[in-house]
């Protein structure tokens, strides 16, 4: 049934009683086309570009919890391409792209809502590199600029600008068509409308090993639900990467650490763009329903817990009280983390591996989100053709053998 | 040449130390000869008037003599500013490192029935008496600083700071002292 | 009397003690001990809220932390204001200001209630199926400028505060043998049990008094004598024993692992003229050898039609306003019991003077224990039904009981519900404990704790309910934390109540499913559940967000289990099967200044200052923040901009003399006699051959091969060197050396000492250094032959001990002089008269940085980006050429660091010598590139050059080098820029002034 | 903020004195130079990061200056045991990860 004010009003008409269920919720099937590990936006998305503009139909994504429940359902929500290597721009610019379509392309509403992300400068050396990003981005055609601090707090009115503050805001870079979009609708739209294009979305469903071949190529994954056979498998599994490509025989350059987020209490609209600090470690903007939404840090070690320690979360409320001094009586409603796969240049990795038939989609670290639709678009290609598409071709395993690497943490240590 | 004589200026000069009567206060410790002490703890002997003790985190003292043990190969050596070339000469020659550190940090002293409390506003450790004891010292964190933190008497603390951390130190301290009571 | 409602005597409230506050303007009158919940209902107020979707008319629905409802903002002036304050948690003084929240223009009049019309569109989940299109505006067009501003504005609950918060936030580190959390008769009795002991123990509630739910029990007696002398005299024993800490008003709201447990002490906002400097709240980080938690069970609502209208509300709550505050809620009340416990409070009530219209308990036999003790009271109870339909505008007024659709209307004021209890979990479940459903209390209860916690949960939250038990089982587990294994005490208890299991979901499902509210604080109904459900939601985890049951300021205290027992009811399934959403952290919001605490201001993180900087800022510098430190940028004079200060600056260290302060460069002494070799190692540059008293420019490089810092290393003695680092490199350099040292090759005999701080650096740079030094140095000669370039002597200067170096970062004639930090103030005061006498000047970090940048220096951070190595910036030549290896070595050989096409640092200068480059500008080959023309590099640095009277840049640009003497371009928004391609030294290649 | 058994200091300390230091035991090849590319890639960058124990570095910074290793369940984030560099990864027996 098609999403719209329509069907909404004819439905509700009738006491909302014949709403089908988004999608469905398959027995497994012993052999698939192909087979994606993870159904978190990135990987439903893989499925859903796989079917829809690659002609495969015989597709299971397969996921060890509820669907959307991995980093997907847990982040920050922040949207923007203005990244500074040319790899990172292509890749981030084609998912904006997307973001500004896929509410109809999903037929699902996505709120992508492109308010302006904002990056605090704080010293001498973040204005040189932001203005660095703001020529590189302009020459690659992406939207950012700079902003004086009067001209930021024009933008957001509770910044505080003062020059007393221990770092002052010296200025910022705002790309006005970054922003947020809502987590859980990414994941709950590309899970129906791959659902309907016929891809099984198996929930609960834990890979446990990867099967492979006498020439080594993979055969498919064995599951808590069963042995699946596929020559194709994706694994798209965020912070549990390593755990299942080492069921290949596959080592990764990857460590999963735990990233935190909170919320406050809702409260009346206050903050109507994303403020991001990387020199404080602030990272801030309200949702629709009211919660200012502030991303912390990861703990320092790895760990496949999804909490983290206080400290990490006092730290960035340290920032963004200093930040937003009348948010300080403002009060943490809940504090949660996620596990994040980070690379050596916090840069993904999309594409083949050393074992034949095994396709892999990670590293997005503390950043992915806002790259689901691209990252998902190239990585579908990748799998159908069993070669990288060039936009996610510089982001191959092997950068890490030639010494290639597509640093973005080096550059500006800005990830999210 | 005696016009080009200049003075000490500590990094604490100007500033007010906290303090409550009965409760706490804060003074600057004298200013003091410091050298850190890295290597074999044997190779220094008697020379520096005290062996030095090879137990964590204990620390030896005799008059204004102290060997604070930081590390299992690194000493903190305090003695009267006057000491320090005797203190040199010991280890001289010898396989080991001796690092004057006499302006690198400064020293505090926090001592009354609330010093405890006090430091533990920014301080993790357990600083209970049978946790934490007369006479054990150690490197430590105080909110955003780092400090080497000895219990001199049963209410009495000597804290060592980086000089440029010392203000903060002193600030936050400050701060501190508004939410101890009792 | 302070309220119309009030009982006569009795409770635990101050009847004399008045106390006056205001609710949206109204003045009303309170007693101390009252909450504003408290002092609201003794004046007959019950409406006063708005629900957060529909606008409903809402009141208060319990007495504690659990409350979904009444949520109002409290000013106290100054900034000193807090949106979303449970009223049932605002204790009430003297002139306290309460509005209600979400509602517009008044709380009786609200406009937002026409959300009710609509309230069959606003089904779950519905802005995901409507607000996008039209296609033709890109489906997001709409979304962001329509209805996103609109959804927006109606979301949200309180207003943030628009001033900043006046108030201090304190810190304690605490440690304990025990830690207990909550301070009912469980937790009183494990108190008790490890004081006994002598053992370190912290008692925390976050209520104002200790004494949990025995401070609402009016009947019971405790080994004999009334509750409440029970109660005293426990906090007594326990306040008299030296190694116990009481906390009240300190709520446990996150359990970490290994035992660490953090609490928010609520310091002054109880009173009503705080001492303005007191904190307001205090963090507690806790760390405990053992926690007992005995954080009791929330009364669970009941789920029928129409159940949120104000005065319909927990049953235990109005217990409590009675028993503890003296408060009657009403005058006419039915009790909606599906638990044992609302029979007693039925009795309660009665006893108090309430009209107890009825008893309707849905269990088909109702209630097994007091059921006499209602019937000798005279009270009606039907059994097997439940109320199918309430009526009353803004307070409830009659309901219908019946079973299934008819039933009859029985007049009343109130209504009080109980579906049972919830042990309260959350901290349990924070720790990483495992929970299992437990089938006879219809709960899920503690089952095992986490690896590395050490943790008993005792009383109500595990189950343990009745007063008797939960004394018991706090005793045992008190004595158990410390060591007393077998510890057990009998505590005899009268007229104790012991069942408080009840009935799990919707008491009646089916009827009106629309208004049936699951969760009130965000409207979620039944109907929400089961639509969700049918939509294939099935996990509960995204019933809940789809749903957002559970997701409100109150973490669905009051309403968890209901929706998860509706949807599991409509999947079919058992409870248990369904599962548990994730307990987060915090228990109740905590407020982000107690987390940050001392954190504002120039506590926000140490602000470093040098030894030399209170002359800097006497004499007006512009400062910079370079990592921690307070750097002098420039020293402006007069009216002077940094541009002109800094052309000022660089004029006179070329003609001249200039004094900068270089103290915040990394120290660090490396001694032993590996040393050499240690840094060898380290380091590109060899170090064996080194001389004693000679320097070296030192290139350090990670793993992968790229430049991580830099810096000049000068040989002491042959077993010792002075090794500097980047400013922002010190404590990372330190710690890798460290890392080498102790775990790469621990056979070297050499150690690290930090020195940072030891040194106050003076750097003296220009033609006339040596003029300006000569009188103040003794002990050294200064001469050129006797002190060259890249040498370093100890001496005295200003009668201080100092280590002198000839080293320059500028091109010129410079020394560097350390001396002892406390002295560095004055030997800078020293100098400076010196160097006034040469007609010099003091300089800052930007004309630093256009000194170095003219003679082709690179910057580690400005020149390099962490993807740079030695030959892309021109230091190929450093790398000790019979070195068989150092960190990075083998990463320079890499397919991707050998390939051609690699940036490589030129100098860049424009056509146009007037114009300065931005740096950051991108470089092309071509003018008016296309969009996405690859750019083949950017601009590093760029700076005016008074010396050169032009513009300078220095670039990293694919295959640099080899254009040197090519023109390339720079696209700016305001027009291409055309430079010429040159190598990165603008002055004085050969090095003769500085050899001068 | 976990509590970490320091081997030098032989007592537990808060994790804020601490700074974490990666996989432990991953070996620097003795002579670079004769090691392949892909060697070095995976001494550089390869990791275990496993779901359970993990030997991984710390360093007491802000207490003793020392680097040593732990064995850690990076699900429970339980600290099973604590051994100085430069020794061997000690095995754990049965009984390591129960509760008390
Ligand atoms: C707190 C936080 C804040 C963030 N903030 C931002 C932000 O502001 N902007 C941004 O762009 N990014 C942000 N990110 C990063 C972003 O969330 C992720 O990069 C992105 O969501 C990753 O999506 P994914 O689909 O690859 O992974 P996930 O959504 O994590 O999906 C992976 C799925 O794989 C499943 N899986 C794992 N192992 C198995 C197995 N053995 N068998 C079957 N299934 C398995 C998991 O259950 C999971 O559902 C943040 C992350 C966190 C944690
Ligand atoms: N209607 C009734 O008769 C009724 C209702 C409830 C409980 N009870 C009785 O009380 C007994 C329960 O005793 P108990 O001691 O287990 O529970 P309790 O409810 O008496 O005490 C729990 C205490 O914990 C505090 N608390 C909860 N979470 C906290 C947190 N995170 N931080 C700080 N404080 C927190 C609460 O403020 C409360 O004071 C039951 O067994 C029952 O007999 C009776
Ligand atoms: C953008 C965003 C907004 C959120 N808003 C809320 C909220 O309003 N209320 C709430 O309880 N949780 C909110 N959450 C947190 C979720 O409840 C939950 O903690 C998160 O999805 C992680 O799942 P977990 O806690 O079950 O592990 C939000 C999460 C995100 C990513
Ligand atoms: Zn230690």
């Amino acid at each position: 049934m098609r999403f719209s004010l329509f069907s909404l009003a004819r439905q509700a008409l009738g006491g909302h009683a014949r709403w089908p269920a988004q999608w469905r919720s398959p027995e497994p099937k012993a052999a698939y086309d192909a087979v994606i590990v993870g159904a978190g936006g990135h990987g439903l998305g893989t499925a859903y570009y796989l079917a829809k503009a690659h002609g495969l139909r015989n597709i299971a994504v397969v996921e060890k919890g509820w669907l959307g429940g991995g980093n997907t359902g847990r982040n920050t929500t922040i949207i923007r391409s203005n990244y500074l290597w040319e790899e990172s721009e292509a890749i981030y610019e084609l998912s904006v792209k997307l973001w500004e379509t896929l509410s109809d392309e999903l037929n699902y509403n996505v709120m992508y809502s492109p308010r302006g992300v904002m990056m605090l400068a704080h010293t001498v050396h973040d204005i040189q590199v932001f203005k660095r990003h703001v020529h590189a981005n302009r020459l690659a055609g992406i939207d950012n600029e700079w902003l004086t601090p009067e001209e930021a707090k024009a933008f957001c009115s509770p910044l505080n600008i003062s020059p007393k503050l221990r770092y002052p805001v010296l200025g910022a870079a705002l790309q006005r068509r970054g922003g947020t979009a809502r987590h859980d609708a990414v994941a709950w739209g590309y899970a129906r409308a791959a659902s309907a294009l016929g891809v099984d979305i198996i929930e609960n469903a834990e890979v446990t090993a990867i099967r492979r071949d006498a020439n080594g190529a993979v055969e498919g994954v064995e599951t808590t639900r069963g042995t699946i056979k596929s020559k194709k498998v994706g694994v798209v599994a965020a912070g549990h990467t390593s755990v299942l490509m080492n069921m290949a025989g596959v080592r990764m350059p990857l460590e999963s650490y735990p990233l935190q987020a909170l919320v406050s209490e809702p409260v009346k609209p206050v903050l109507s763009c994303v403020v991001m600090s990387n020199t404080v470690h602030a990272y801030i903007s309200q949702s629709d329903k009211g919660e200012l939404v502030i991303g912390a840090g990861t703990d320092a070690y790895t760990s496949y817990s999804q909490t983290g320690g206080l400290h990490v979360s006092a730290h960035t409320l340290d920032a963004i009280c200093d930040l937003f001094p009348t948010f300080r009586r403002m009060r943490m409603m809940r504090n949660w983390g996620g596990i994040v796969d980070v690379t050596p240049d916090r840069s993904p990795i999309i594409g083949l591996t050393p074992v034949p038939g095994l396709y892999v989609n990670c590293g997005w670290g503390t950043g992915g989100f806002k790259a689901t639709p691209g990252s998902a678009y190239v990585f579908a290609a990748t799998m159908a053709r069993g070669e990288p598409h060039p936009v996610a071709a510089p982001f191959a395993l092997e950068r890490f053998t030639t010494g290639r690497l597509i640093d973005e943490a080096a550059a500006a240590a800005v990830a999210h | 040449m005696a016009d080009r004589i200049v003075g000490r200026r500590s990094v604490l000069d100007g500033l007010v130390l906290p303090a409550r009567n009965g409760i706490v206060s804060v003074i600057e410790a004298t200013p003091a000869a410091r050298f850190i002490y890295r290597g074999d703890p044997g190779l220094i002997g008697d020379a520096f008037g005290i062996a030095l003790p090879t137990t964590p985190m204990q620390a030896r003292a005799s008059g204004a003599r102290a060997a604070l043990w930081l590390g299992p190969d690194e000493w903190l050596l305090l003695a009267a500013a006057s000491e320090a070339t005797t203190v040199a000469a010991a280890v001289a020659g010898k396989p080991a490192a001796l690092v004057d550190v006499g302006h690198r940090q400064v020293g505090l002293s926090v001592s009354g029935p609330r010093a405890a409390a006090l430091l533990n506003a920014g301080c993790p450790l357990d600083l209970d008496e049978a946790e934490f004891p007369v006479g054990m010292c150690t490197r430590t964190i105080l909110a955003k600083a780092e400090i080497v933190l000895w219990r001199t008497a049963s209410d009495a603390f000597r804290m060592e700071i980086a000089r440029s951390f010392a203000p903060y130190v002193v600030a936050f301290l400050v701060e501190a002292l508004h939410g101890i009571d009792r | 009397m302070a309220g119309l409602h009030r009982t006569n005597g009795g409770g635990r409230i101050d009847r004399k003690k008045r106390l006056s506050f205001t609710f949206d303007g109204k003045s009303y009158e309170g007693v101390a001990g009252d909450t504003l919940a408290s002092a609201l209902l003794a004046n007959g107020v019950h409406l006063v809220g708005r629900s957060y979707k529909y606008h409903r008319p809402r009141g208060i629905l319990s007495a504690g932390a659990e409350e979904p409802n009444a949520l109002v903002a409290v000013d106290r002036g100054d900034g000193r204001s807090a949106p979303n304050l449970r009223a049932t948690q605002v204790e009430l003084y003297d002139g306290l200001v309460a509005e209600s929240q979400n509602r517009w223009p008044s709380l009786a009049y609200d406009v937002g209630a026409v959300n009710g019309l609509f309230s069959p569109l606003l089904a779950a989940g519905f802005y995901y199926k409507t607000f996008m299109g039209p296609r033709l505006l890109g489906s997001n067009w709409a979304w962001h400028k329509i209805y996103e501003p609109l959804i927006r504005r109606a979301a949200g609950l309180g207003k943030a505060p628009t001033q900043p918060d006046p108030d201090r936030y304190a810190n304690g580190f605490a440690h304990c043998d025990v830690l207990v959390v909550g301070a009912g008769p469980a937790g009183l009795a494990a108190a008790l049990a490890a004081a006994e002991s002598g053992a370190r123990v912290i008692l925390c509630d976050e209520q104002a008094e200790l004494g949990g739910s025995l401070l609402s029990e009016w009947s019971i007696e405790i080994d004999g004598v009334p509750a409440a002398a029970w109660l005293a005299e426990a906090v007594r024993t326990l306040a008299a024993s030296p190694r116990v800490t009481l906390l009240p008003r300190t709520q446990a709201f996150g359990y970490f692992a290994q035992n660490f447990v953090a609490l928010a002490e609520r310091l002054t906002d109880h009173l009503a003229k705080p001492e303005p400097s007191a904190p307001r709240e205090r963090l507690w980080q806790v760390r405990a050898k053992h926690v007992v938690l005995a954080t009791g069970a929330i009364e669970r609502p009941v789920v029928f039609p129409d159940n949120d209208r104000p005065g319909i509300m927990l049953a235990d709550a109005a217990r409590t306003y009675v028993n503890r505050y003296g408060v009657r809620c009403g005058s006419r009340a039915v009790v909606v019991a599906a638990c044992d416990s609302g029979y007693a409070t039925a009795l309660d009530l009665r006893r108090a003077g309430v009209d107890v219209a009825m008893i309707v308990d849905p269990r088909p036999s109702g209630g097994s224990a007091v059921s006499g003790a209602v019937k000798a009271a005279g009270i009606a109870v039907e059994t097997g039904a439940t109320v199918i339909a309430t009526r009353g505008r803004q307070r409830v007024s009659a309901v219908q009981i019946g079973r299934a659709t008819s039933g009859t209307w029985v007049r009343c004021d109130h209504v009080l519900m109980t579906g049972g209890w919830t042990p309260s979990v959350h901290l349990f479940s924070q720790s990483r404990g495992k929970l299992a459903w437990d089938e006879a209390a219809q709960a899920f209860l503690p089952a095992s704790v986490a690896p590395g916690q050490s943790q008993r949960s005792v009383g109500a939250c595990r189950g343990a309910f009745g007063i008797a038990a939960a004394l018991e089982d706090g005793f045992a587990a008190g004595g158990e934390a410390v060591g007393w294994a077998a510890r057990a005490r009998d505590f005899k208890v009268a007229s104790d109540v012991a069942d408080f299991s009840g009935v799990l979901g919707a008491s009646n499902p089916g009827a009106h499913e629309s208004k049936a509210f699951v969760d009130f604080q965000h409207d979620v109904t039944v109907r929400d559940l089961k639509l969700a459900a049918q939509e294939g939601f099935r996990s509960i985890e995204h019933v809940k967000r789809y749903t957002t049951t559970g997701m409100a300021t109150d973490q669905g205290k009051t309403s968890n289990l209901n929706a998860l027992a509706i949807v599991a009811d409509h999947l079919g399934k058992p409870v248990p099967a369904v599962g548990l959403t994730t307990f987060r952290q915090p228990y109740t919001p905590v407020t982000f200044g107690t987390i940050a605490g001392a954190s504002r201001g120039d506590l926000f993180d140490p602000v470093r200052r040098t030894p030399c900087d209170g002359w800097a800022q006497a004499v007006g510098a512009v400062f910079e923040d370079v990592g921690a430190w307070k750097r002098a940028r420039h020293f402006p004079e007069g009216s002077e901009d940094m541009h002109a200060a800094v052309a000022r600056e660089c004029r006179i260290v070329r003609s001249a003399v200039g004094m900068f302060d270089a103290s915040t460069l990394g120290k660090i002494e490396v001694v032993g006699p590996d040393a050499a070799e240690f840094l060898e190692r380290l380091y590109i540059n060899p170090f064996q051959k080194l001389g004693v008293g000679r320097c070296r420019y030192g290139v350090l490089l990670n793993e992968a091969g790229f430049i991580i810092d830099d810096g000049v290393i000068g040989r002491i003695a042959a077993d010792r060197f002075h090794v500097t680092t980047t400013t922002g490199g010190a404590a990372r350099v330190l710690n890798m050396m460290e890392d080498y040292a102790q775990t790469e090759f621990p056979e070297l005999k050499v150690w690290l000492t930090s020195t940072t701080e030891q040194w106050a650096v003076i750097a003296v740079q220009g033609p006339k250094a040596r003029e300006v030094l000569a009188p103040l140095v003794e002990g050294v000669d200064l001469d050129a032959t006797a002190f060259p370039h890249m040498s370093v002597k100890a001496g005295r200067i200003c009668d201080v001990d100092a280590r002198i170096f000839r080293v320059s970062f500028t091109g010129e004639l410079g020394f560097e002089i350390n001396v002892p930090a406390d002295y560095g103030a004055a030997v800078w005061e020293a100098v400076w008269r010196e160097v006034q006498k040469h007609g010099g000047c003091a300089y800052g970090t930007e004309s630093m940085h256009v000194l170095r940048a003219e003679k082709g220096f690179i910057i580690v951070g400005q020149e390099t980006d962490g993807t740079v190595t030695p030959d892309d910036v021109g230091l190929g030549w450093a790398i000790g050429k019979s070195k068989r290896d150092f960190v990075g070595l083998r990463s320079l050989s890499r397919p991707d660091i050998v390939r051609s096409g690699r940036k490589q640092l030129v100098g860049l200068l424009t056509a146009d010598p007037k114009l300065v480059l931005e740096e950051g500008a991108q470089v092309t080959a071509e003018a008016k590139p296309r969009v996405g023309t690859p750019a083949l590099g950017h601009v590093t640095s760029a700076y005016w050059s008074a010396k050169l009277g032009r513009s300078i840049a220095l670039a990293l640009v694919a295959d640099g080098r080899a254009r040197i003497g090519a023109r390339l371009n720079i696209p700016m928004p305001s027009g291409d820029v055309s430079v010429d391609v040159v190598a990165p030294v603008f002055l004085d290649p050969k090095g003769e002034r500085l050899n001068g | 903020m976990l509590l970490i058994h320091c081997p030098y200091c032989r007592m537990a300390r808060p994790e804020s004195e601490f700074r974490y230091g990666g996989e432990a035991h991953v070996v620097r090849p003795a002579e670079p130079a004769n090691v392949s590319d892909a060697d070095w890639a995976a001494f550089l960058y390869m990791r275990a990061n496993p779901k359970g124990i993990h030997a991984e570095r710390w360093r007491h910074v802000h207490g003793c200056g020392r680097f040593f290793n732990a064995l850690r369940n990076t699900v429970t984030d339980q600290i099973l045991r604590t051994y100085p560099a430069g020794t061997p990864q000690p095995a754990l027996d049965a009984h390591a990860e129960d509760g008390r």
